[in-house]
């Protein structure tokens, strides 16, 4: 990290895989059902990181994000991530 | 046992120390003792309704929050609204609190770990019938097992609860005094177990029902259900604690 | 049948594809005879589950008959999901264990849930309710920057296997923890489950009555797990990775509501027979159930619950997705098992149909996708009897190391408790419910755990033990040393062995070191079994555990059952927790030495965790001297003498008195008739027991008469352990000793 | 819910009330520093649901993830939610 490094704001979206089973998902579609909610097809439940961070570049910022995922904050045998950037 | 109460304990999907209960009030305690199923929309004549600890609905979301949409606990509500009795364990507690019949809300223990450890706590307050065969100082010890047990509040709201004197058991050293190391998940001023403002309601993270026979070396929980089925409270309960 | 079996986009089978399945040239030449013609893609795949390792014990069948397997006691030995054995009063115990090491070094927490999920699930299909878990593991280097993954595995591991078993609502009350640099690269995870109903209760995985309907319940069928039946049964390489999505994902709240309708369901009258979905899922339930009622099964694959409506066949039957469970009843009653699960919130529904032919038949939109004998298949699987001989250096390692003195015996002992391996595991029990169903007297933390049976006046005693490093040295040896350390654990609190399990972790069969490595283990621990009268009544064997050629110390896990007859023989009600324990906790009590103690440091803790040496012959075992002393134990105990016992194990004496002062915070101050070294040897077949002073000359005087040398070696009190021994004396505050013991594990997982 | 409900999707972000404590967030920027990022300023965990639901009108579909929100998804005592479409 250089001294003029830069703020960033990355959210992250950690959701179970596709062909990997949600049992929270599950849980919250009957948790509705039973309230009243009929009109609810699927629920995904996943997990959100709001990361902020310093870094030189865009680039910089984006390829600390990709490795904090990999590495921590998203489990790749089970998990997908997504990142969005709030502040880039 | 002396005549006591018909006591009802809440089944959820996933409750389970329903039996651990059960087996305190209808076999040690020898109170009329029946499980209610979470669809069912009466108490069937209880008196002393008991939500259970476990994990309903596999607590996928936050601990207690679907349980507390089930269709049984319109019943409970009223029950509760009327100066019934009603005594949450553990999940139970996350249910009554999700349920918005005792103030606060739980989060993931400080260290985000499940703990299954031996406790002490400090008695608040003897005036409750839930606590009649405690004084008020008394250290107890308990064993806890959960993941969100880390209670929390505003300042303000948690303000008035110690004001009203709704704060009935603390996280303390085996000698009664606060300490950081004793308040294991992190719990805001170390609370482990709040009441309704009439007393009637009471919720507690510790496990009573775990530890009520000497045979499992530990008899301290044992006062706390025996007093949950003393026979009157009831209206003389709302009085007496003024609320 | 016809190659019209195959369906569009599926690989033609061949050899070459049977090969990739794991299956030899001689299985699938066999497999094609059976079949009297080229198999399915969907055979091929069921076959290669059925004869893998898991599932057909084929290196290990010949080995593991030398097991006892019969007792007075046994309902049912060795074959059903699990042993049963009868413990009184109407009452029996079901338990098992089994390994899921290969799933958990890949997805440590979800690994290690699922295999206290499938092994949950192995004791309620026998209809009994688990009541208790006990977890065995053994992890790798987790020191420094390269203990980074294998920390991250202890984490997940011990997460996993607190979820689960917290959720579903049973208490995990024991287990052992190990640490050694051959599990690096595998990494060992068994879990062990308890259940107990009453004896007329007892159900087993039968398949009956022909035109009887199988059904289907609990969670969808998804693509999860595919092959990890044969992925348990190969060894790891860089191609692991790549087998990653076959992880599964447990979802205990599915099983805490499949345990309960399920017991609800066998108490209605109308199921015959149950099995859950495990290893290789549909294709070893449906075959195993089929062929233990020597039936046939007819199945409509269209009619299987799935996650997403693509899957194959293929992937249906060989999907590993938990929670889920087959239940055949009675014809027309199946309404009876649907409308108890509906009540729990499960959906069931009839998929197939029981035969008389002895065949597998698999329709799937309208065509047959398998048609296969059941019998042959299952019971016709390949036995091996793989050569074996001894390894190379054996000579080598069992040279002796004579260990030096230590100057310090002091520092040593902080040295030792300062370890993983030796240090407090509070920090993984902890993470465990070890109350819930409030049947606990002594948990995790002692010898033996201790549970009442309710409404009963008596009580279950666990325990789950090896060495791996006197398996090493010595396999047999190590063997029976795993069986005598369990039953003197069992000792100690005063319960008589009934039953024992075991998880057989070793390398891969096919190297005929390691092969000589499995025998002799299974010789030495049925050597040690028939000698203290211990059926083996359950099993696991988990093979292929290494990496990149390099396997992991041989590790017979084995975890034992023992029945405390009348409780209350043992003590008064409000004290059994204290004096069932192993701590001191009555000042003025008497502390004695049980057994002979001779200099043993082959694969001693002493020489391991504090020099680096793995070297010598591992402690003898003297199976003779080992009942005697476990006989006065339990004698001891029942006479209501002691108010304490530990036995001694890693570590030796020291050790040992070390941990008895720490877990109440009570000290002792006594001598020892030996040099400094022996402080440390770890000669087996001794215990540590307190008494009141007026009880003193009754075990003294049982002892003699049993043929135990016993000596009286201090008192208990204070707040310092002070002992005296040839040449010095080990004099230290409780207080520091315990500093460093309960600091060792949460320091090293950082 | 009529007959010619219309698909929607909503997305719903909850995480801990900025005066609540977030434990989880202060254990993964401890971790990420453990593990060597030094450009991290701040991380909030949160969770994140993919609600798919059906709704006659995109007014409706909005009230109704409202609804879910305060009944079940998020605690009013220590969780904010927020929600963004993803098919609207
Ligand atoms: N993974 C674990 N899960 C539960 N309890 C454990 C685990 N590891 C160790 N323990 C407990 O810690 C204590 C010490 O273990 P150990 O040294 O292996 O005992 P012993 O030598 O008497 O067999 C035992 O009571 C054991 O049950
Ligand atoms: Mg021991």
């Amino acid at each position: 990290m250089t001294p003029d490094a830069k703020p960033f704001v990355a959210r992250v979206l950690v959701y179970p895989r596709a062909e990997v089973l949600d049992p929270q998902g599950r849980a919250i579609e009957g948790a509705l059902e039973r309230i009243g909610f009929d009109g609810v097809q699927r629920i995904r439940a996943g997990k959100s990181f709001e990361v902020a961070l310093r870094a030189a570049s865009s680039t910089e910022a984006s390829e600390a994000v990709d490795r904090m995922c990999r590495q921590l904050l998203a489990n790749p045998i089970v998990e997908d991530y997504s990142v969005e950037w709030i502040r880039a | 046992m002396d005549p006591g109460v018909k006591c009802g304990i809440v089944v959820f999907p996933g409750s389970n120390c329903d039996h651990d209960v059960y087996h305190v009030l209808g076999h040690v305690l020898e109170q009329e003792t029946l499980f209610l199923w979470h669809q069912k929309t009466s108490l069937e004549g209880c008196e002393l309704i008991v939500l259970p600890g476990g994990f309903s609905y596999g607590d996928y979301l936050r601990a207690g929050s679907m349980a507390a949409h089930s269709p049984i606990m319109a019943a409970v509500r009223r029950h509760a609204e009327a100066g019934g009795r009603v005594l949450g364990i553990c999940n139970g507690f996350q249910m009554l609190l999700e349920a918005g019949l005792l103030p606060g809300a739980m989060r993931r223990n400080r260290d985000l770990r499940f703990l299954s450890v031996d406790v002490h706590l400090r008695v608040e307050r003897d005036d409750l019938v839930y606590c009649s065969g405690y004084r008020r100082g008394e250290v107890l010890r308990m064993p806890i097992a959960h993941a969100e047990g880390n209670y929390v509040d505003t300042d303000e709201a948690l303000d008035d609860l110690e004001r009203s004197g709704q704060v009935v058991f603390r996280y303390v050293d085996s000698e009664g005094n606060l300490a950081s190391g004793a308040n294991l998940n992190g719990s805001k001023r170390s609370i482990a177990g709040v009441c309704s403002a009439e007393g009637n309601v009471l919720g507690l993270m510790p496990h009573p029902e775990r530890c009520a026979e000497d045979l499992l070396g530990n008899g301290d929980g044992l006062a706390l259900l025996a007093g949950a089925v003393q026979a009157g409270g009831g209206a003389e309960l709302t009085a007496a604690v003024g609320g | 049948m016809t190659a019209s079996g195959s369906l569009a986009g599926e690989p033609a089978v061949d050899a070459g594809l049977a090969s990739e399945h794991g299956l030899t040239t001689e299985e699938y030449g066999g497999l094609r005879d059976l079949l009297g013609r080229v198999p399915t893609y969907t055979e091929l795949g069921i076959a290669s589950a059925l004869y893998s390792e898991h599932c057909s014990y084929k290196s290990s069948k010949i080995h593991l008959r030398r097991f006892p397997t019969r007792s007075r006691r046994v309902v049912h030995g060795p074959g059903e999901n699990a042993g049963v054995v009868d413990i009184g009063h109407g009452w029996v115990a079901a338990f098992k264990m089994e390994s899921h090491n290969h799933p958990s070094f890949i997805e440590p927490y979800q690994g290690a849930a699922t295999g206290v999920g499938g092994i949950l699930r192995d004791v309620f299909t026998m209809g009994a309710r688990p009541i208790a878990c006990l977890d065995s593991l053994r992890f790798g280097d987790i020191d420094g920057e390269r203990g980074a993954r294998m920390r991250h595995l202890v984490d997940g591991v011990v997460r996993g296997i607190g979820d689960y078993g917290n959720c579903v609502g049973i208490p995990t009350v024991g287990g052992e923890t190990g640490f050694h640099s051959s599990y690096n690269g595998n990494i060992l995870v068994n879990a062990f489950a308890l259940g107990v109903c009453r004896r007329e209760r007892i159900f087993t995985a039968v398949a009956s009555g022909a035109g009887n309907p199988i059904l289907y319940a609990g969670s969808r069928t998804g693509r999860d797990g595919i092959h990890g039946a044969t992925m348990a049964s190969e060894a790891f390489d860089s191609e692991s990775e790549a087998k990653r999505p076959t992880v599964q994902v447990g979802d205990p709240f599915t099983e805490k509501v499949l345990l309960e309708a399920s017991l609800e369901a066998m108490r209605s009258g109308v199921v015959l027979g149950v099995q859950d979905m495990g290893a290789a899922g549909l294709t070893s339930s449906c075959f195993e159930m089929a062929a233990r009622g020597g039936a046939g099964v007819e199945i409509d694959l269209d009619l299987v619950p799935l996650r997403e409506a693509s899957l194959t066949p293929y992937e249906i039957m060989l999907s590993e997705s938990q929670e889920r469970m087959v239940f055949v009843t009675q014809r027309g009653q199946e309404g009876t098992v649907v409308s108890i699960l509906s009540r729990w919130g499960l959906q069931a529904r009839t998929i197939g149909r029981v035969t008389d032919d002895g065949r597998a038949r698999l329709t799937f939109r309208g065509r047959t996708v398998a048609d296969m004998p059941v019998e042959p298949l299952v019971d016709g699987a390949p036995v091996y009897d793989r050569p074996a001989r001894p390894p190379a250096d054996l000579a080598r390692r069992q040279e002796d190391v004579r260990p030096e003195a230590p100057d310090d015996p002091l520092g040593a002992l902080k040295g030792l408790l300062g370890t993983p391996e030796l240090g407090d595991k509070e920090w993984i029990f902890r993470q465990y419910d070890s109350t819930v169903r409030s049947n606990t007297i002594v948990g995790p933390g002692s010898d033996a755990a201790v549970l009442r049976l309710k409404g009963t006046p008596s009580a279950l005693a666990l325990t789950s033990d090896v060495n791996p490093s006197y398996c090493w040295l010595d396999p047999r040896l190590g063997g029976r040393q795993a069986v005598a350390e369990a039953v003197r654990n069992l000792a100690t609190v005063g319960a008589e062995p009934v039953g024992m399990t075991n998880c057989l972790n070793f390398g891969s069969p096919e190297n005929p070191e390691i092969a000589w490595q499995l025998r002799e283990c299974i010789s030495g621990m049925a050597d040690a079994c028939r000698a203290f009268d211990v059926p083996v009544i359950s099993g696991n064997v988990s093979l292929y555990n290494e990496t990149e050629g390099e396997a992991v110390r041989p590790t017979p896990t084995v975890a034992m059952v023992g029945v405390i007859d009348e409780l209350m023989e043992l003590g008064v009600e409000g004290e059994l927790n204290r004096l069932l324990g192993c701590g001191f906790w009555r000042a003025g009590d008497r502390v004695l030495l049980l057994g002979r103690s001779g200099d043993e440091f082959g694969g001693s803790a002493y020489q391991r965790l504090l020099y680096g040496v793995e070297a010598g012959r591992p402690p003898s075992v003297d199976l003779g001297a080992e009942a005697a002393l476990c006989a006065l134990l339990r004698r001891a105990r029942r006479s209501g003498w002691l108010s304490g016992c530990h036995d001694l194990a890693e570590g030796g004496l020291i050790v040992a008195l070390a941990e008895c002062a720490m877990a109440w915070g009570l000290g002792m101050r006594g001598s020892f008739d030996g040099g400094p070294l022996s402080l440390f040897s770890e000669g087996q077949g001794r215990a540590i027991v307190t008494a009141s002073p007026a009880r003193v000359d009754d075990v003294l005087s049982s002892a003699e008469a049993a043929g135990v040398a016993a000596s009286d070696i201090g008192e208990v009190g204070g707040d310092r352990i002070l002992l005296g021994f040839d040449g010095g004396v080990v004099d230290s505050p409780v207080d520091e000793l315990r500093a460093v013991w309960t600091e060792a594990l949460p320091r090293a997982v950082g």
